[in-house]
């Protein structure tokens, strides 16, 4: 670049100009900020987030005891009890999920033979003592329920590429 | 099978071994993996899986290679097998998909999930996919007893439990019935199964079809600690690995010891884990204070209890004894006996369901089963003297079947009672207990014949005009013929007033016929505590205690003491007279019960109750039968407020202030008594004592008396508290008094009536039964059951009333 | 009393007639005196014959207490066998192969076309007590699949024709 | 140090002082510190304070099943975690021969690609907030976050996403996804020319980043300094072309490189960088879009009882940093026995940054570390 068209660049501060426009243009474009938490950014159906423990459309707790979860979860954050039921089946007396230690990384969901634990879409939660961050077998249960419709949509979206 | 040396060829590597053997044998020898599922290395080979196929070197030129089963394949010098060749992987591959077939996939609800040799199997050699696409067949469960669940859709009928029971068991309960695709396995008419080893059939089931029915669904294999332990029930010492969860023991296994119990396990050892949550169990120390019971911590406990022993006992003699289970372990029972001598007494006894001590100077270091378990198989003649062995000492009785088997074995008995053993007995005496001397006193007779030997001094008199039986002479003739002969003193022996006379005799004929003789004992660690110290007349490691003999057992039951210290026993159940312990305890002003479990009944003698861990929840040491010192660590931590017995003893000995108690460690412990014992050689055959036979062998009146031995799940506190082995087959005598028609008729009793026994001031409420197991003149009432709780020793008179 | 479920208890029981014993008898002794198990065949099929064609598992039991093995072990070859019955049969027994060369050659059409014709499927037996069909394994007569067996004659190269023919033979 | 060991060292003398850069500050992607020796502004010398960040994964690795390491590795680097996963997924695959479908490969090398898109503009974004452009750092960051919303479609995660596994990966992706990211390249290129205008030819920045922490190619290659570190002073060394992995030798891109070795030229290396990752992407949609197989890993055991058959293993991937390696030692047991990461950044972020510093001004070392790319958990592991 020579001295001279550097001097009349400065000199009619061509680069504040360009940077202007710049800003000209994002200023007068549409906005990308997101009014959380009034608005919301799309989600993926693949969202690894909260936990919840599915039922049968009977009512019937999926959940069979196999701890295949706890087994595979790397963070050991998942703790089953089992015993036999009256009706002679498998069942969990306890399923406890610290989500404390979880890193969320759906290796339960994906270990599931039934499908019963699942991570919903839901990542807004907070605890204000440990034990809101742990989630029992009630809490799993009553998530389920909740988003049922949800996570019953979201695997079906993704049922071809399991 | 010959002793020829051959060599093969495997997978291109050459091994050299005997003809003859199977192929599979000789790859798990070097180490080259062969799926399969019907072979078992202590099972005859069935060949029915078809899973082992290998590809075989075709013998000619020009011939195919065949696919053989490696399990049912003899080797021959120059064969070559290939285990992963594309034919042998295609042959697997197929066989795997047949064998799915029918398999359900439940594996996540299956309690075999994770150790499971189908799974594991079908990973390795089978295909992701199957072509079958039918439906696939249902089967339904059975309902084996107890102990065992079924679930029989998953059976693929390798008959590995049909050959357990029929092999090992020597009880052929288990069998394949239907054909094709109607094959189930089930026992005759669904009956449940009775053998004492049974639960074996779990282990050796390759799928979940057999599964631990108290263990169902409450934990999955890989997620349980394993803990290596002896197991506490019988004088063999199995090895176990306890698996816990959570610190709760959750299932019981085999631990591989070909010295001892090879890969089997009792059902008692296995299921008597069991009662470690009982709610009978004992939580923290009590104190008995002006007739309540109060609950308190440990220090207020123990220095309650040695202030107020110290008063009792102070300067004074036979004002303490010390009575403890067979089945302490050996620190437990060292550290007692060293509390107990340190006071300047000498009353601890161990043998508490003998009633014959007149000899006890006679014992010897040790009861000793006077060859080892894993030689019994090269026995030539065993004769059985008063012993349920296979309820008693299931793996002992498992190896003489098998030397019967093998070794063809002559087994012959005498005892009080039929017992089904599950091999054939060639002679068999089942006499009136008070005359089994007699009988053995025959069968000397005719060893002293058949020895142109003259009888002892002492016993001439007795066996002068004695007949000798047909019985007795075959008995006599076959233990002279054999090359290793043996006698066996069982459990219920002891328990007679002539117990003495009849070891006597026992020895006589060991001598006579250059056999040797062993005990059998009640309890684990029987050959432990005596090498402890825990008898009156001996301290640790044998030394003669002569000028200072303690009380014994019987004697220290039958006057009441100041005060009484109980090691993991229930007098109720445990005494031989259950009657007379309670009177004496209740009389005792002290009583101190150190036990892991509490009863009402124990609530009403003891005045201290001191919670004591379980076998599974402390560090010890059993000796078994054959002398061998086995010490393993606990494998959960102690119930709620209870400790292990030996670190209770220790804190107790510093409290009473004797010297030598600052063991940091069960080990320390051991080692102390280890370093002064030297192992020697036994011979338990004993020097006539002639003074024995001086004037009589025995009387017997003709009244009825009461025989009795203790059934196998009801020899210790933990095992009469498994409820599994509770509700088994075996445990249905619990509430039975037996007796033969004869009798019955004389008595006018009839089969399944309630009738009421009695026996000096107590009685109990038996079902009648009638048994042609029986003799006459004998009313047979289990021991230690909760039924005769009230009742006095056996082998003694009762009346009966409807 | 016995605590044991494997009675080996030896000895006869009034189930089976002492002509029946008498007939066991004859056989045990074509085999040496230990091995009285293997007279369980013939002692079935006699009991059978004895008892209107089926077993019950009274008569195992007591076969298995006349030989001295256990129960099971009779019940295994009871099961295991076809010519065993466990159940009342009729007059007739339709034993139709289903086995490998008569299931290609339609062996399931004849079974078809005698539930058309009888209104029985294999295990059943008709109201009127003169039919049983029964589904068997192979009979050895791949030579003329498919094929039937009843009483002692067999019937190849079958066809709904020829059922209906044999079917009106029989009464 | 520790808080409780500080004593600051003055030196009246020479108007020396000891200064503490960190743990927390500006230039860097976590918490790491340089304890520096000023005169006035003039750094005299400089020591790398490390080990804030030190989590013991390698150790922790020890204690995990094969499978359940996945979950753990990506940790290791937050900006750039997926040549972690993959590198200790191709280590894992070398020691069980496994052989990885073509498809799963282009996948994987989808997700390293937008990886490193992602890295780029948060490190440009981040090295802009150091000479005190922050409008260009919300540039960066906000750009980077389209980026993980695709990651979370494909995925389910945003940052840590466990996709690869040793054998495959474990989703496969849709037309309809790659479509999504498609458009997304399409705003980021027309975005490229914007960053250039905002930042690249941006006056004040070049004058702040011309000639300062110059490395010449000789230090580089001594150090053992890889990535766009390297590339900066003249060297086109990349692993993607010298020791090919994935499908990489079957894509088209050129080797971005620079002569002057200084601030300036890694940065611009790095804004090559953001269009070749654009162009490889492109290919790799291309390749997915055309290819039927849904076949997306191999066979492999179960994964609670996977026994990796013994020996030992050396991977390495190009990451944004710089070339990563894992060192796996398997005594053919169902846990590694031992696993060494070597994090491009310990190479570059210690001793590098320590000579780059000295000599240089006080308001530099924020610049001269953001521009070396150092990324503190990757020392410390």
């Amino acid at each position: 670049m020579g001295g001279m068209t550097r001097f009349f660049k400065s000199l009619f501060l061509v680069e504040l100009l360009k940077g202007m426009r710049l800003t000209g243009r994002y200023l007068f474009s549409k906005k990308i900020t997101v009014q959380y938490p009034e608005e919301k950014t799309p989600q993926s159906h693949r969202f690894r987030g909260k936990h919840a423990l599915r039922r049968y459309a009977n009512g019937e707790e999926r959940c069979i005891a196999c701890k295949l979860c706890e087994a595979v979860c790397p963070a050991l954050a998942i703790t089953i009890e089992s015993e036999q039921r009256d009706d002679g089946s498998r069942r969990t007396t306890r399923y406890d999920i610290d989500l404390s230690k979880c890193i969320f990384c759906g290796f339960c969901e994906e270990s599931c033979p039934v499908d019963s634990i699942v991570e919903t879409r839901e990542y807004e939660y907070h605890g204000e003592t440990r034990e809101d961050l742990l989630m029992t077998k009630e809490k799993l249960l009553a998530m389920g329920d909740k988003y049922e419709e949800e996570i019953a949509a979201d695997r079906a979206k993704d049922a071809i590429y399991r | 099978m010959g002793d020829k040396k051959v060599t093969i060829e495997v997978n291109g590597q050459e091994i050299e071994t005997q003809a003859g053997r199977m192929l599979i044998e000789i790859a798990d020898e070097v180490g080259i993996p062969v799926p399969r599922f019907c072979y078992h290395k202590k099972l005859s080979v069935a060949a029915n899986c078809r899973m082992c196929l290998v590809e075989m070197q075709a013998m000619r030129e020009g011939m195919e290679n065949p696919v053989v089963p490696a399990c049912a394949t003899p080797i021959g010098d120059g064969m070559k097998f290939y285990t992963k060749s594309p034919k042998a992987i295609a042959a697997q591959k197929g066989v795997m998909e047949f064998l799915l077939i029918n398999h359900p996939l439940d594996c996540p609800i299956c309690d075999q999930g994770g150790e499971c040799e189908l799974q594991d199997i079908a990973i390795g050699y089978g295909e992701g996919y199957s072509q079958y696409t039918e439906a696939k067949r249902v089967v339904k469960n059975k309902d084996l007893g107890p102990l065992i669940a079924t679930d029989m859709t998953r059976c693929i009928h390798c008959t590995r439990c049909v050959r357990f029971g029929e092999e090992i068991a020597g009880t052929r309960e288990l069998g394949m019935i239907g054909r094709g695709e109607h094959t189930e396995i089930t026992t005759y008419l669904e009956h449940s199964i009775s053998s004492e080893m049974s639960a074996n059939v779990i282990d050796l089931c390759p799928v979940g079809a057999l599964t631990s029915k108290p263990f169902r669904y409450s934990a999955r294999s890989w997620e349980l600690n394993n803990v290596d332990a002896i197991a506490a029930h019988d004088c063999v010492g199995s090895n176990i690995i306890v698996q816990t969860l959570h610190n709760k023991v959750k299932r019981v296994l085999p631990r591989e010891n070909e010295a001892l119990n090879e890969v089997w396990l009792s059902d008692r050892d296995r299921f008597s884990y069991l009662s470690q949550t009982h709610t009978e169990r004992l939580e923290t120390p009590m104190i008995k204070k002006g007739g309540e019971w109060q609950c308190c911590d440990w220090n207020t406990a123990l220095t309650t209890l040695v202030a107020e022993l110290d008063i009792l006992v102070k300067d004074k003699k036979n004002t303490i004894g010390a009575l403890l289970s067979p089945s302490s372990t050996l620190e437990e029972g060292y550290l007692l006996q060293k509390i107990v001598r340190g006071m300047g007494q000498h009353n601890i006894d161990f043998r508490i369901r003998q009633q014959d001590f007149s000899q006890q100077t006679l014992d010897p270091l040790y009861p000793h089963l006077g060859v080892n378990i894993d030689d019994i198989s090269t026995l030539d003649a065993v004769m059985l003297i008063g012993s349920n062995i296979h309820k008693d000492q299931p793996i002992i009785g498992h190896r003489l079947r098998q030397a019967v088997l093998k070794n063809d074995t002559k087994v012959m008995a005498v005892s009080h009672r039929q017992y089904s053993f599950h091999f054939p007995v060639t002679e068999n005496i089942i006499v009136h207990p008070q005359r089994i001397a007699l009988q053995l006193a025959g069968i000397a007779k005719a060893l002293l014949t058949l020895n142109n030997a003259s009888a002892p001094t002492g016993l001439k008199e007795v066996i002068d005009d004695m007949l000798i039986t047909d019985i007795q002479q075959k008995m006599a003739e076959k233990l002279q013929a054999a090359k290793r002969g043996h006698l066996i003193l069982g459990n219920m022996i002891y328990g007679l007033e002539d117990y003495a006379q009849i070891r006597m005799l026992a020895s006589l004929i060991a001598s006579l016929s250059e056999c040797n003789i062993g005990y059998l004992t009640e309890g684990a660690n029987a050959a432990g505590l005596a090498i402890a110290g825990c008898l009156p007349h001996r301290k640790e490691v044998g030394k003669e205690n002569n000028q200072d003999v303690g009380l014994h057992a019987q004697e220290m039951l039958s006057k009441t003491l100041d005060a009484y210290i109980l090691l993991g026993i229930e007098p109720e159940l445990d005494t031989l007279n259950p009657q007379q312990a309670i009177n004496t305890l209740t009389a005792s002003s002290m009583v101190v019960v150190m036990n892991a479990f509490v009863t009402d009944t124990m609530k009403q003698y003891a005045n201290i109750l001191l919670p004591i861990s379980t076998p599974l929840e402390t560090s010890g040491t059993f000796v078994n039968t054959n002398g061998m010192w086995q010490s393993f660590t606990g494998a959960v931590s102690p119930y709620k407020e209870a400790r292990p017995a030996w670190k209770v003893l220790r804190v107790l000995g510093n409290l009473f202030e004797l010297d030598d108690f600052d063991y940091r460690s069960s080990e320390e412990v051991k080692e102390s008594i280890a370093s002064k014992y030297t192992a020697e050689k036994f011979d338990n055959r004993i020097i006539w004592q002639e003074h024995l036979f001086e004037n009589r062998i025995n009387n017997v009146n003709n009244e009825p008396i009461r025989i009795s031995d203790v059934p196998g799940y009801a020899i210790d506190a933990m095992v009469r508290r498994a409820d599994a082995l509770q509700d088994s087959l075996d445990m249905q005598i619990a509430d039975k008094v037996l007796m033969n028609e004869k009798l019955a008729q004389v008595l006018q009793c009839h089969a399944d009536n309630i009738v009421e026994v009695e026996q000096l001031e107590g009685s109990g409420k038996f079902i009648v039964a009638i048994d042609e197991s029986i003799p006459d003149d004998c009313i047979y009432i289990p021991s230690a059951v909760a039924a005769t709780t009230n009742l006095a020793a056996p082998f003694s008179t009762v009346s009966i009333k409807e | 009393m016995s605590t044991q479920s494997t009675d080996l208890s030896e000895g006869k029981s009034d189930v089976l007639s002492e002509q029946t014993y008498a007939e066991i008898d004859q056989w045990l002794k074509k085999y040496p005196p230990e091995q009285k198990k293997s007279a369980v065949m013939a002692a079935l099929r006699i009991a059978q014959d004895e008892n209107k064609g089926y077993l019950t598992t009274d008569i195992i039991s007591a076969i298995a207490k006349y030989l001295a093995i256990p129960a099971i072990e009779v019940q295994e070859v009871a099961t295991f066998y076809s010519m065993y019955e466990h159940n009342p049969v009729g007059k007739h027994k339709i034993c139709v192969c289903t086995n490998i060369s008569c299931m290609l050659n339609g062996s399931e059409h004849i079974l078809d076309y005698i539930y058309e014709r009888l209104g029985i499927k294999p295990g059943e037996t008709t109201k009127d007590g003169k039919f049983t069909l029964k589904e068997v394994e192979c009979l050895g007569a791949c030579v003329g699949a498919p094929m039937l067996q009843v009483g002692k004659e067999y019937h190849e190269y079958l066809t709904p024709e020829k059922v209906d023919a044999l079917l009106s033979r029989l009464d | 140090m520790r808080a409780e060991n500080y004593q600051a060292v003055t030196h009246p003398e020479s108007h020396e002082f000891e200064l503490n850069f960190g743990p927390n500050h500006p230039g860097i992607e976590g918490n790491y510190a340089l304890k520096v020796r000023v005169n006035g502004d003039k750094i005299v010398a400089a020591k790398a304070d490390g080990g804030y960040l030190h989590r013991g994964f390698e150790k922790l690795m020890e204690g995990r099943l094969w499978i359940q390491n996945i979950a753990l590795v990506p940790r290791i680097c937050v900006p750039d975690p997926v040549p972690m996963e993959m590198c200790y997924a191709l280590g894992v695959e070398d020691l069980c021969q496994f052989e990885v479908p073509e498809r799963a490969n282009w996948l994987r090398v989808l997700q390293l690609e937008l990886s490193r898109i992602a890295a780029h503009l948060f490190t440009f974004g981040g090295h802009a907030a150091t000479v005190g452009m922050y409008s260009n750092m919300f540039w960066g960051i906000a750009d980077r976050d389209l980026i993980l919303d695709m990651f979370e479609q494909m995925t389910g995660g945003r940052v840590y996403h466990m996709y690869t596994i040793p054998g495959g990966v474990r989703r496969d992706v849709g037309v309809e996804q790659l479509d999504k990211i498609s458009d997304l390249l399409d705003y980021l290129e027309k975005r490229l020319s914007d960053y250039d205008n905002l930042f690249f030819n941006n006056k004040i920045f070049i004058q702040r980043a011309r000639d300062t922490g110059i490395l010449t190619p000789k230090q580089a290659l001594s150090w053992g300094v890889t990535g766009p570190n390297l590339r900066a002073c003249g060297l086109a060394f990349d692993v993607r072309r010298d020791d090919a992995y994935l499908c990489y030798d079957q894509i088209d891109f050129d080797i971005a490189t620079e002569t002057a070795g200084d601030a300036l030229a890694r940065n611009l290396v790095r804004r090559k960088e953001l269009a070749q990752s654009i162009y490889i992407v492109r290919q790799v949609i291309d390749y997915l879009k055309k290819d039927k197989s849904t076949h997306i890993r191999c066979q492999i055991p179960n994964p609670l009882a996977w026994k990796v058959p013994a020996g030992e293993t050396y991977t390495r991937v190009e990451s944004s940093k710089g070339e990563l390696s894992f060192y796996i030692v398997s005594n053919g047991g169902e846990k590694p026995y031992r696993v060494h990461v070597r994090g491009p950044s310990s190479m570059h972020a210690v001793q590098v940054l320590e000579k780059l510093v000295t000599g240089g001004r006080l308001e530099d070392v924020a610049q001269i570390m953001f521009s070396l790319d150092a990324c503190p958990p990757e020392v410390d592991r």
